[in-house]
């Protein structure tokens, strides 16, 4: 698949803009700004961002707990994500929930998840409503490695490839769920698991925006086409701890590091940059997220703290 | 006035709401071909709406709900039925974390219309995982309205309000009840939630119930007033939330003496909220402390003597008001 | 494998027991002597009695809301039992339970299910604890092919797959739960989603006993040897509703009529005769199955109701 | 005497049960190698029991419940962890219609040894589904013991307890006082079910509290002697099945005014159960309607100031007492 220039541009700025802006919620987590624990998507930006980007408008996403790439590469403001993040009342929830509960219905958000698993059969209702509407739309479900072993997953495959819904299950495999390895919890591989219902898989280098991108695309027209699901595995690594605030022995430094040289942001850079792509263009766009990322964080702090009222008692 | 039976009425609010808005659906397990409900609720409804808004399912309780949960997201308005009220907790993350959370978590960006059916209550024979009545655990999750019909003119109403109501709301049918029959206007009408209703009026004891329970107090009532010229009002809630405690208080003014009758388990029953709330509220009016008769805290036996002594019924509800009031 | 003479006149027994029990429990249902509902085994008695013929008395079983046949084979009194199904404080479990929630701790039968599904977490824990007190045991865990579709299915899957747990999955796959065909559920065969996971499946005529009876004595040993979870299916049909009081009108007559044909009774009958097993010998089995019966059948009638006794609430 | 964590008392009745009898076994996520417990209680237990006995499982919640279910059928004595108490909701049907009816359901054949931990409580921005307290919702259940420790000595004493009940114990931790200090004995001991203790002792108002509740009980009876001169006594109940009436009984003989203080969702909370119980054998005893205070009918905001205005804390509770009383 031949991606065009702006395109290549935009998959740039988006993995850019998650990575500034993840780094921002991580100065705000150690620093005490934020209330509550955040996951970041630190080193595994091409995988947000290559699968959301293959998306059209009036396509739905259900992020995870590791959610803010995906809202951020749909579109969600980051003044009122980071807002959120900080418990702010300009905040997309009111600042109610913070990061791990945020929906943005503007933006076709349905809701991140702090239950690993609820996603999947929240997912079958939203694939059966656009499938009754004769919608032209689909549903990305994210999920993770460790979450493929809920029983819900296989649960919602089944129905999702009996009914022909449009969902398209996208993993995030960074080879662990906290501390736990993948190969410490299943045997079969997260896309044989989809495979065994008929569903079309496709494993991909989850630190390669443009293999990402390209194969989310193909699969995405797949879904749309034939109304049937579909599931790209990103194969991936968080270079940060399970959450901001995790430094548990589990993985070795050997096995960061290693993972680090394939920082996906730098190393697409440098692809660009072969691609012709000059470096004044580049540094527009790193200064363009510079700016969103430094006014968001000026918009988040500023906000004031939601008042109590008695409308959140039922 | 026409006389219909309790399934039939709940038939008759699906049917009527399906006609009139297709994002109306019914999705659950043999809710539509071949079992055609378990208890006849649904029967007829796919041959009239087909399997696109008449779903039945794989038996995936946890799909079941997401089912009902991402369609209301999408602005539908789903119906989800559980075969079995105990079943809900198969799927009962669905119901604590998730639905019920929504609108909360989405700083009101979305407000659901969501019905889940429960058929619950035990008096058949069919034991401890087809019995319960899970009232009270629901009834503490935040976020969730409670319809509880003791009668087909309510099952209908308080069916058609829930359907519509813009915030989720669990339905609590009795399995005892649906054969029971009672007079359903043809034309178009709803109940309101949060107002309970005399359905017996009296001035010596008041009798607080929901579902079953209010045919038992009726019973009761006329019992008791023949053999012990004892006056009783019954109130029947109808919703559990919204609750309506005025109904009480205005009750307790005349009769001073408050039982709480439920079929549910007595410890963290419907009963021990109902009566904080009374007592909070209307103590002054209260000349004993508050009395509740629930099931016994046991599982529920299959056995029929078991069964009966566990479950309040008329004759140990006599007994237990002749030796407390 | 060679089945010695004695196992098959076993084989034929317990089946007529298991027919004779279930006539005399629908019997009971029909006229109102039992409360609540009850599920029968009537044509699906080989799948019942070859499965769990091949066990040994120390290994375990769980069986599910349509139990009486796996109660029986594995040796349950069949006047307790029977007791039990009609609330007699006679019953194994004391009268309370009734048909879907025996136990019977004697025969190592840890607890009929009314909960579809509920069933595979359990055989994970008693599988766990039968490799932690290195027992030379295992489980069988019964399902029926609509329960197959339940979540805990893949998980407990999963499980004893990755840890090498000795659980035996029994599939009775009689091609309907309740009123829906297994076809309008899943696209995946029962067997097949087992085999995902790595773990031996074996697919067999549920109405040929001498078939169930035989691949599952080679699954056990395969199981016990190897510490790893196998599964059958054993396709089969029960001819009586779903519980006893069910005239719904899923299937149609000509296919209960067909597998009637397949009578797994009758025509083992007639494989015995033609073995050279004397009429006599069959009419000494039915005569004491007709004995054992009628004899478990006053003992349920003559015991009392249970009394209530305060112990019960807890 | 010994001073040590909330979570090294826990961690130390979970040792000493291993070491006694290979028949014990810790079930959960991350609870062994890796991340080594999410709340450390689990550290090194691993390293000295070994992968049978210290089992970390993928994520399935159902699975994990069930493992601890089969293990305890078996005679074994299982304890098994939720990361967050919200997460039995994924495996509640194991909760509500397995491990608590299995004693019943099996006519007494079966009395399990079975141990559910899970870690609830607010207070740290975790948010609606990291934060709750179900405490009322496993009240309502048969056949279930709860056992909810508000400090490092009777974490120990009651986990060691409930290991070896014999029948299954819901044990509430409070995420917010693993890290408390309190005075542990280094030799062996236990605390008994039922029992309930007064932690101080007053004479103008009663509060009932368990868990973290009760520190701030003893806040708020410290700043009211201070400010107000109102001495308050203070019990703990320690566990809430069975329920310990009668210390709350004595209690009011002095103070004939009860206030129940609760973390959980006030509606249908555990304050509204002891409240009916303590209402039925008590009333002569009080001079004014029971109060609670809970946290309101809201899910849990992971902002700070949301998070302060629904959960009582110190100031609240104050404000509420002097107000009420
Ligand atoms: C039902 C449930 N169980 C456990 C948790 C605790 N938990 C939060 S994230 C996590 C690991 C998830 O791993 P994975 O799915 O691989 O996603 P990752 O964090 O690696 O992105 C766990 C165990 C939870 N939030 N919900
Ligand atoms: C969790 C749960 N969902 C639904 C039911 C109701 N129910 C009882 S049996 C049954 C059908 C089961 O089908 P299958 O597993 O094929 O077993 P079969 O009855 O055919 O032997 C259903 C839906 C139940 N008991 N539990
Ligand atoms: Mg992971
Ligand atoms: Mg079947």
């Amino acid at each position: 698949m031949k991606i065009p220039k702006e395109k290549k541009l935009e998959l740039f700025e988006k993995m850019l803009l998650v990575r500034q802006f993840e780094r921002k919620v991580y100065e705000f987590a150690t620093t005490g700004v934020v209330n509550g624990s955040v996951h970041l998507w630190i080193g595994e930006e091409a995988s947000a961002v290559g699968t959301v980007l293959s998306m059209e408008k009036d396509d739905y996403i259900l992020p995870t707990h590791r959610g803010h790439g995906q809202g951020l590469a749909f579109g969600t403001e980051p003044g009122k994500f980071l807002a959120e993040i900080l418990g702010k009342e300009t905040g997309l929830c009111k600042g109610r929930v913070g990061s791990m509960h945020f929906f943005d219905k503007e933006h076709n958000n349905l809701g991140a998840q702090g239950i690993l698993g609820a996603q999947f059969p929240i997912a079958l209702g939203v694939g059966k409503a656009i499938k009754n509407k004769k919608m032209n739309s689909c549903v990305q479900c994210f999920f993770g490695d460790g979450t493929s072993n809920q029983g819900t997953f296989y649960e919602s495959l089944n129905i999702a490839s009996l009914w022909g819904l449009p969902i398209f299950y996208v993993c995030i495999n960074n080879l662990y769920g906290m501390g736990t390895h993948y190969k410490n919890t299943s045997k079969v591989s997260i896309g044989e698991k989809a495979e065994l219902f008929g569903i079309k898989v496709k494993v991909v280098d989850g630190n390669d925006v443009e293999d990402v991108y390209s194969n989310s695309v193909e699969l995405i027209n797949y879904v749309k086409k034939n109304s049937k699901p579909a599931l790209i595995e990103c194969k991936t690594y968080r270079w940060l701890g399970h959450s901001a605030f995790d430094n548990r022995p589990y993985r070795t430094k050997k096995e960061i590091d290693g993972w680090k040289k394939l920082d996906p942001i730098k190393n697409y850079k440098a692809r660009l940059l072969e691609d012709k792509i000059s470096e004044k263009e580049i540094r527009k766009i790193e200064d363009k997220v510079n700016k969103i990322i430094s006014e968001a964080s000026e918009f988040a702090l500023q906000g004031d703290y939601p008042e109590f009222d008695d409308s959140i008692v039922q | 006035m026409r006389v219909i039976k309790y399934s039939d009425a709940l038939r008759e609010a699906m049917r009527e709401e399906m006609a009139k808005d297709e994002n109306v659906v019914l999705i659950g397990e043999d809710v539509g071909q071949g079992y055609r409900g378990c208890f006849g609720v649904s029967t007829g409804l796919y041959e009239e709406f087909g399997p696109e808004r008449i779903i039945d399912t794989p038996i995936s309780e946890n799909s079941i709900l997401g089912l009902g949960i991402g369609t209301a997201l999408m602005g539908m308005k789903p119906i989800v039925e559980m075969m079995f009220s105990d079943f809900v907790a198969v799927c009962f993350d669905g119901v604590l974390n998730q639905v019920s959370k929504i609108k909360f978590m989405s700083g009101d960006q979305f407000n659901l219309n969501f019905v889940l059916r429960l058929p619950g209550g035990a008096g058949n024979g069919t034991g401890p995982h087809h019995s319960q009545c899970l009232e009270s655990m629901i009834m503490g999750i935040p976020g969730l309205n409670i319809a509880i019909p003791s009668n087909a003119y309510d099952a209908k109403g308080l069916l058609k309000t829930s359907i519509n109501h813009g915030n989720p709301v669990v339905f609590f049918e009795h399995k005892k009840l649906y054969k029971t029959e009672g007079e359903v206007p043809e034309k178009e009408y709803t109940v309101p939630f949060g107002k309970g209703i005399v359905r017996r009026k009296g001035k010596d004891l008041t009798i607080v119930a929901v579902s079953y329970m209010v045919k038992v107090a009726e019973e009761v009532a006329g019992e008791l007033e023949q053999s012990h010229g004892i006056d009783i009002e019954v109130i029947d809630l109808r919703t559990l939330v919204p609750l309506d405690t005025q109904i009480i208080g205005e009750s307790l003014k005349k009769t001073n003496k408050l039982l709480i009758l439920e079929e549910g388990i007595e410890r963290s029953g419907i009963a021990a909220e109902i009566s904080y709330q009374v007592n909070e509220e209307y103590s002054d009016y209260l000349d004993y402390p508050i009395k509740r008769i629930g099931s016994k805290n046991s599982s529920i036996p299959m056995t029929p003597n078991l069964e009966k002594a566990i479950i309040p019924n008329k004759d140990s509800v006599i007994k237990e008001i002749i030796k407390y009031f």
